[in-house]
């Protein structure tokens, strides 16, 4: 029995042991990325833990930040929530880090923002996400609902003349507070009720066969649309069955927010020619600031020799491209501030710092969310989008329900 | 492909723009430049204008496609860019709407070359772009491709103005496609319901009722739905005939929806079918429990992947030939599900065939691997499939969709299922297995090598799971998650279906898939999906042996 | 065959003196000695075990204590149960219904009800949430609402013999369908963001350094108290029955014992205690939804069992800690390449240490025994 | 003559499609030791599981009296542990005992007794259970091997145990398939000798092939025939072996 416990505790040093944190080193600062290496999550993920890397190397070239190169800490949440919450402790109540990019999904934020909160941390967010949050410790780079989603659907709206709403989404957070937010404005631009069909389906459902035949019908008048918050994978047996029932883009085309460059590469692209996003940032966006982001970002990757990554046919999209231009909000904000420390760094971030990116201008507000361009695309064959339409300097408001009457 | 077809668009657009009957050519060009508050009005002006330049001009404007060029000091020239013949840098030419003539350096007399960022497109805003649809649809009724003129026809109709009434009156006495025809029809109905002649329009109901229109059916119950004293409302006959209508039409439509849910189950059935049937050989004959079995079937999507990217190396993308590549990667996937199999069966499942609890737990292993090395060998997103145009589309009987891929998958199902039915039962490899299965240790006295049988086995059930995975690509994702989607509900086929019976899969199959299709139009895709998996648990109450359990007579 | 010690007989004595001891001084260290040094020793002290380990430990103690639930139902009762995580999750929900209610109006919209109802429209606090407010209430839910949905299961389910494979399929069932349920937001549990953003507990701030360590403290008496009970089930008559049950159920239901109602029994003990444990996990990582009580999570648990050693009560808790540790290591250390240590590790065990890390030492000195003698020779084996 | 212990009447048991059990009759009375032969599919094993609530017949009555009264209580309504307990005993064909178990607590297990969850939660033995454990042990010959695990047992060995276990719980009616398969000329003797003691304080089944163990135990009382299901015919062990019927279907295939 002796030997069993001591068998246990021998397991445990060991885990302390390889958990005590290493020395500081004096020249560099230690910034955190936490994203999801593995699970289901790492399909989406794991392009931005590139993208950071890509930042840190650029900036690192060019003398760091405040004369301190970056150290990236970068660890695995696993597309396992509880999972997040401990390695954000980890970074930040071991590794002592400065900055933490990270997360993709609300549940892993919701989950990390009271570690951020209680140790007085900074994470940047970059992906679009349902708003209603704002914690002092988090900085928003993503696309709020107003971001997107009214967009998107006034394009539809104004551009297109569409009548009848068809909002399809998996079945969490993001979709249902979207959506949410869209009845409302699509009420007040007198929508009746009885044109909007709300139809969620689970994650990972691969049988999309029912939502299209119902689409169909839906759409037999000529004037409905779709406007979609589908979730990854599930997009795949969506537009497929979609395109099978021969309903066509002209006829009935789709909006979707979560389907960007990067989930091109494992959709049948054909099948979705000609229906829409709205992103912040469009690869095809012809800017010099996007065209040396592409240029640098590619010939990194060429040379990278960060395990398993991947080297070809890479796309950027707009979740990349608010990572990276987190990171650079941070670098100005800590040179503004001349200071690492976080709440110095937060007035900085908060007395409205500029980047100019490949997307555009983005400007920091004092609600932690970004002013940026929203831009409508279209899909075309080889998995970029045509640019339709840009709004310029969207404001970034995270509470947006109720607001439209 | 497409690069073949712009170019094709492109010199028709340039031929049209060449022939110029110069009074209309004038009108539309001075559309283009029009001051901007008269712009709408001018482009709405051109409806019914013939001029061979007016719908390729008009439709690139819409797309923002349509440019200023601007040549030396003469003032900026409307033109359309086309494809420089021979020429390798992708540089366009100019071809002026006016003459449809390249635009030329003054200097040189040489055919300027752009490229379309230099130039500024004409702008076009949202008003305009309708505008620009509604002439462009009048035009689309007379347009030699049958989709463009259905398509016009069909939104005429909805936008029921009576003065469309004779150009689609005009067109309906020379057209002769049938499905032009009847869109018509039902385009001219619509507009009638709205005619001054009560008999007109009754006439009108009658004949969309007939049609089965979905879209008249909604403006049918708007119309019912209004008070007897607002203007437009139904005069008591029409309210009795659109009532009537009412009803036809949806009747008509909730018939279609129950087949369409039987062939819409019948499919889901066979999709699951599929992806059971590999694990009723190495689960419910064999008794491992292959936590792994997802992972196999997306061994076979790669493979499929891999398959139709050779094809597209070799013989090009838009080619015949690609076209074939899923036959061919159905036997390949086949055999690499089983090599896959194979390895696992001599490298784990081996030693458990007398613990299958632990069997879960050394398979669950091997699919973490495995999903990790699909990881690092095809990355970690999902990999772009594209169907074969043969299984792309679909077609429609009575107004119930049957989807290709969906039909394909029924039908291969049917095959499979044959097949193994042929493998178990007509073949000495077959009696093999049903004598190993059923005492392990009495074939091997009776001399049957056992392992060999196992080893084949496992590799037959794999195999068919590299099947559903090839299969299951063309209707969804393929990634390395992708076989954690499938997996539980393929156990639950088999348990549900007894284990050890084949058939009883089949039929377990089929049955899920039909109720979960009939409950989701009910309760939604969420619930109904929760619902069908507690059915189950309470089936398996009422039958714990399955729909065909197998009886033993030994004690456990 | 040598004739074999005298070994276990009806009722062996509960733990012998130097088994107390070994039982005593750990459980001493781990529960007062570690929080002690964590409390009292300056944050650089090397000795000081850091808030961020404390915290680590505590959540591997829950972790242990539903792998003990699990080896309880699959090494002596034989009832391989893929549904644990659930019964794990569902503790964790009731508790941290309780957490949200005790958030007060710190919430985002400085509202009394939490967060996710305000935002999805809710007028008032739905009825079933508020007894939820009384620590006592929601502690009895924790047991309760687990114990309930495992004695309608395994009513179910024992009452039409299901068993060996069938019945861990059919759990895994109800675990995915539960799931399901919970990550739709109509179910009115937060889906998939779940519960979050705690504050406190029994008045006391989450996350101050003392309410970790007491939750600590609380986790290890935990595993204590139910390695105990556990212990006790074990050595009793009705052990040695669940053994039979796990080795022949019909020749125990042939002696006269229901042996539904044993099973019955055991499940919904251990899906109680199970739910204690996940309430206990709740507040110390900060968040439940319904990605917890996925089969996944439960196979995992199975994992930890088998790595640690089934059929034995220290087995479970060795694998729980071992591979949640290294899991916390490799996920920093080896990010890419984590997934084929972890899965590489249950193969491994499952092929060639079938009793777990606890056989071990026996079967180094069997193999330390093998090398001094010739293999030759008649062994008295 | 008393009322019958047991009694089946007119049963009959399919599955799938064959009849295993066919309107079968019979009745076992107090203290009566009965052998059952039969050949290979004769439905002996299915009349034990019929009697014991494996399984459940498709028509007919079975009926069991628990005082002297006339069999009263429905044997169909009731699963395997309620039978148990009303004390219907029953030994497999192939010996099933605790494999990982010490011989001890095999029969610890099988101890007449409270077999509710809490009983054996808080069971204690006390001594007169005791000295009822070691006399089994010494009247089934394992007295030396308690602490065995019984799976390290011989077959012989193993059979024995699990007659002891029967024993334990103090049946009134013991139903007992193939005790003495697997076991030396010797040990069946023995074996049957025992089946011989315990004739009169219980009511026993036996059902056996090895016509000399048969003819060892039947020693002047019936044996049944079993023949497709049904009784053939029944009677003192001399009688049946002449009855050129069992002779036909039996006797003639030329075992024994």
């Amino acid at each position: 029995m002796l030997k069993k416990i001591t068998q246990t505790l021998g397991a445990g040093a060991f885990a302390l042991g390889a958990l005590a944190s290493a020395l500081h080193a004096a020249e560099t600062v230690k910034v955190g990325v936490l994203h999801s290496l593995s699970g289901t999550m790492a399909i989406s993920e794991t392009s931005l833990r590139d993208v950071l890397l890509f930042t840190f190397d650029e900036i690192n070239a060019k003398g760091g930040v405040l004369g301190k190169k970056i150290e990236p800490v970068v660890v695995d949440g696993a597309s396992n929530w509880p999972l997040f919450a401990e390695k954000a402790k980890q970074l930040l109540e071991q590794d002592k880090t400065a900055v933490t990019f990270g997360c993709w999904t609300s549940v892993s934020r919701k989950s990390v923002l009271p570690v951020y909160e209680q140790n007085n941390g900074l994470l940047f967010y970059p992906v679009q996400y349902e708003g209603e949050e704002l914690s002092k410790n988090i900085f928003y780079t993503a696309e709020a609902v107003g971001q997107q989603a009214t967009p998107g659907v006034d394009y539809l709206l104004n551009e297109l003349g569409k009548k009848k709403f068809y909002l399809l989404g998996s079945d969490y957070v993001y979709p249902r507070t979207t959506n949410l937010v869209l009845k409302e404005y699509l009420a007040s631009k007198k929508i009746p009720a009885a044109n909007i069909k709300e139809v969620y389906t689970p994650f990972g459902h691969t049988d999309y066969q029912q939502i299209v035949a119902e689409i169909k019908q839906f759409a037999a008048s000529g004037d409905a649309c779709v406007v979609s918050t589908l979730n990854g994978d599930t997009n795949v047996p969506f537009f497929r069955e979609l395109a099978n029932a021969g309903i066509k883009s002209e006829d009935c085309p789709v909006m979707s927010f979560s389907v960007s460059e990067d989930e091109f590469r494992g959709l049948p692209t054909k099948d979705l020619v000609g229906h829409l996003g709205a992103w912040s940032y469009f690869m095809s966006l012809d800017t010099p600031a996007n065209t040396a982001f592409k240029k640098n970002f590619f010939a990194w990757l060429e040379k990278s020799t960060v395990p398993g990554i991947e080297k070809k046919g890479r796309v950027t999209n707009s979740p990349m491209v608010l990572s990276y231009v987190g990171v650079y909000l941070w670098k100005a904000a800590v040179e503004k501030a001349g200071s690492f420390e976080v709440d110095k760094v937060r007035a900085a971030l908060e007395s409205g710092v500029v980047f100019d990116g490949p997307g555009g201008k983005a400007t920091m507000q004092k609600n932690h969310h970004m002013t940026k361009n929203v831009y409508i695309g279209e899909t075309l064959a080889d998995g970029q989008f045509k640019i339709l339409k840009s709004y310029e300097g969207v404001y970034g408001e995270p509470f947006l329900k109720g607001t439209f009457k | 492909m497409l690069r073949t077809l712009s170019i094709f668009l492109f010199l028709l657009a340039a031929a049209a723009l060449s022939a110029a009957p110069d009074a209309s050519r004038a009108r539309l060009l001075a559309a283009l430049v029009a001051p901007a508050d008269q712009q709408v009005a001018a482009v709405r002006a051109l409806v019914g204008l013939e001029d061979a330049a007016l719908v390729p001009t008009l439709t690139a404007w819409r797309a923002a496609e349509l440019y200023l060029v601007t040549t030396g000091t003469a003032s900026p020239v409307p033109a359309l860019l086309a494809p420089l013949p021979g020429d390798a840098d992708g540089r366009l030419q100019a071809l002026a709407v006016a003459d449809g003539l390249p635009v030329k350096d003054p200097a040189t007399g040489q055919p300027l070359t752009f490229a379309p960022k230099e130039l500024k497109a004409l702008d076009t805003t949202a008003p305009l772009r309708r505008a620009i649809r509604d002439v462009l649809e009048v035009a689309g009724v007379a347009d030699p491709s049958p989709a463009v003129r259905r398509e016009s026809i069909e939104r005429l109709g909805q936008s029921r103005k009576a003065d469309h009434l004779p150009l689609l009156q005009a067109r309906l006495a020379i057209e002769f496609s049938p499905a032009v025809r009847s869109a018509l029809q039902d385009a001219i109905a619509f507009i009638q319901l709205a005619d001054p002649a009560v008999e007109v329009r009754l006439q009108a109901i009658t004949d969309l009722a007939a049609a089965h229109s979905l879209a008249a059916a909604a403006r049918f119950k708007e119309q019912i739905a209004l008070p007897a004293d607002a203007p437009g409302a139904a005069s008591p006959v029409e309210l009795a005939a659109l009532k009537t209508a009412v009803k036809t039409i949806e009747d008509h439509w909730s018939r279609v929806n129950f087949f369409g849910n039987l062939f819409r189950g019948l499919s889901a059935g066979s999709v699951l079918l599929l992806i059971a049937l590999g694990l009723a050989i190495t689960f419910g004959l064999m008794g491992v429990i292959n936590m792994a079995h997802g992972e196999l079937m997306v061994v076979g999507a790669y493979a499929t992947f891999v398959v139709q990217n050779l094809f597209a190396a070799a013989f090009g993308p838009g080619s015949l030939a690609f076209n074939f590549y899923f036959l061919a990667a159905l036997p390949v996937a086949f055999a690499a599900a089983a090599l896959v199999g194979l390895v696992i069966e001599r490298g784990v499942i081996q030693f458990l065939y007398k613990r299958p609890l632990e069997s879960l737990l050394a398979t669950w292993g091997v699919s973490l691997a495995l999903q990790q090395t699909f990881r690092l060998v095809f990355g970690p997103a999902n990999v772009q499939i594209n169907a074969p145009a043969w299984l792309q589309g679909g077609t429609a009987l009575y107004d119930v969709a049957f989807a290709y891929n969906r039909l394909f998958v029924i039908g291969f199902a049917v095959l499979v299922v044959f097949g193994v039915w042929l493998v178990l039962n007509r073949t000495p490899l077959g009696l093999l297995v049903r004598a190993v299965m059923q005492n392990r240790q009495m074939a091997s006295c009776i001399g049957v090598k056992t392992t060999r049988v196992n080893m084949l086995t496992f590799a037959f059930g794999s195999g068919l799971a590299g099947l559903a995975g090839a299969c299951l690509s063309q209707l969804g994702n393929v990634g390395p998650g992708m076989g954690q989607l499938h997996i539980i509900d393929a156990f639950m086929v088999v348990v549900s279906g007894g284990v050890g019976n084949v058939l009883g899969s089949v039929a377990a199959s089929l049955g899920i898939g039909v109720t979960d299709q009939l409950l989701q139009p009910v309760l939604g895709a969420v619930m109904g999906k929760i619902l069908v998996l507690f059915a189950i648990i309470l089936f398996l109450q009422w039958r714990p042996g399955g729909l065909f359990p197998t009886r033993s007579r030994s004690l456990d | 065959m040598s004739a074999p010690a005298k070994l276990s007989d009806v009722e062996p004595r509960f733990f012998t003196r130097a088994q107390w001891a070994s039982f005593i001084v750990p459980t001493l260290v781990l529960a007062l000695l570690l929080p002690l040094l964590n409390a009292l020793l300056p944050a650089d002290s090397l000795l000081r075990p850091s808030d961020f380990t404390l915290n680590l430990y505590g959540k591997y103690a829950t972790y242990a204590v539903l792998a003990l639930g699990v080896d309880l139902l699959w090494g002596y009762l034989g009832i391989l149960s893929l549904g644990q995580a659930l019964f794990f999750s569902l503790g964790g929900y009731a508790f941290g219904m309780h957490l949200l209610l005790m958030i007060g109006k710190d919430g985002q919209y400085k509202s009394d009800l939490p967060d996710y109802m305000v935002f999805l429209g809710y007028k008032a606090l739905p009825a079933h949430w508020e007894p939820f407010y009384s620590f006592p209430f929601a502690l009895a839910a924790v047991l309760l609402v687990p114990a309930l949905l495992a004695f309608v299961f395994g009513w179910l389910a024992f009452r039409s013999r299901i068993k060996g494979v069938y019945l861990s399929i059919l759990t895994q069932a109800l675990t995915y369908a539960a799931a399901l349920l919970f990550f739709r937001n109509d179910f009115g549990f937060g889906g998939n963001n779940g519960f979050t953003d705690f504050k406190r507990v029994l008045g006391a701030d989450l996350n101050s350094p003392a309410t970790r360590r007491a939750l600590y403290i609380a986790s290890i008496a935990l595993l204590a108290a139910v390695f105990l009970l556990y212990r006790w089930l074990t050595r009793a008559k009705f052990g040695h029955l669940m053994q039979a049950i796990r080795d022949g159920e019909n020749r125990v239901l042939f002696s006269g014992y229901a042996t539904a109602r044993y099973k019955l029994f055991v499940f919904v003990l251990v899906a109680a205690i199970t739910g204690l444990a996940g309430a206990l996990y709740v507040p110390q990582v900060g968040i439940i939804n319904p990605s917890e009580m996925t089969a996944e999570k439960s196979i995992e648990a199975v994992v930890w069992v088998a790595v640690g050693g089934r059929g034995t009560l220290i087995g479970p808790i060795i694998g729980a800690i071992f591979v949640n540790a290294l899991k916390s290591w490799a996920t920093r250390e080896a990010p890419e390449r984590w997934l084929y240590i972890l899965g590489g590790l249950f193969i491994v065990v499952v092929l060639f240490l079938p009793g777990g890390i606890v056989s071990l030492p026996t079967k180094f000195r069997t193999f330390l025994a093998k090398l001094r003698r010739p293999p030759s020779g008649p062994t008295a084996s | 003559m008393s009322h019958p212990i047991l009694q089946a009447e007119d049963v009959t048991k399919t599955y799938d499609g064959f009849r295993a059990i066919n309107a079968l009759n019979f009745y076992l009375f107090p203290g009566e030791l009965r052998t059952v032969i039969g050949p290979n599919g004769a439905g002996k094993s299915t009349f034990f599981d019929l009697l014991t609530g494996r399984a459940k017949p498709d028509t007919g009555t079975i009926r069991y009296a628990d005082s002297d009264a006339a069999p009263s209580i429905d044997l169909t309504d009731l699963n395997e542990y309620e039978i148990q307990r009303l004390g219907i005993g029953r030994k497999f064909q192939t010996p099933s005992v605790f494999a990982e178990h010490t011989v001890f607590t095999n029969l610890v297990l099988s101890l007449k007794g409270p077999r509710g969850v809490f009983a054996s939660l808080f069971h204690r033995l006390d001594s007169s259970a005791r000295d009822r454990l070691d006399s089994l042990l010494k009247l089934i010959r394992l007295d030396d091997k308690r602490h065995w695990k019984a799976g390290l047992l011989s077959h012989g060995e193993k059979q024995w145990l699990e007659i002891g276990m029967l024993l334990a719980s103090e049946p009134r009616v013991l139903l007992v398939d193939e005790p003495a398969a697997g076991m030396t000329d010797e040990e069946t003797h023995r074996t049957g000798e025992l089946l011989l003691s315990l004739r009169g304080q219980h009511s026993i089944v036996v059902v056996e092939h090895d016509m000399t163990f048969v003819k060892q135990i039947s020693d002047g009382g019936r044996v049944t025939v079993l023949h497709q299901g049904s009784v053939l015919c029944e009677g003192k062990f001399d009688d049946v072996q002449s009855n050129p019927k069992v002779r036909e279907v039996y006797l003639g295939r030329g075992k024994h």
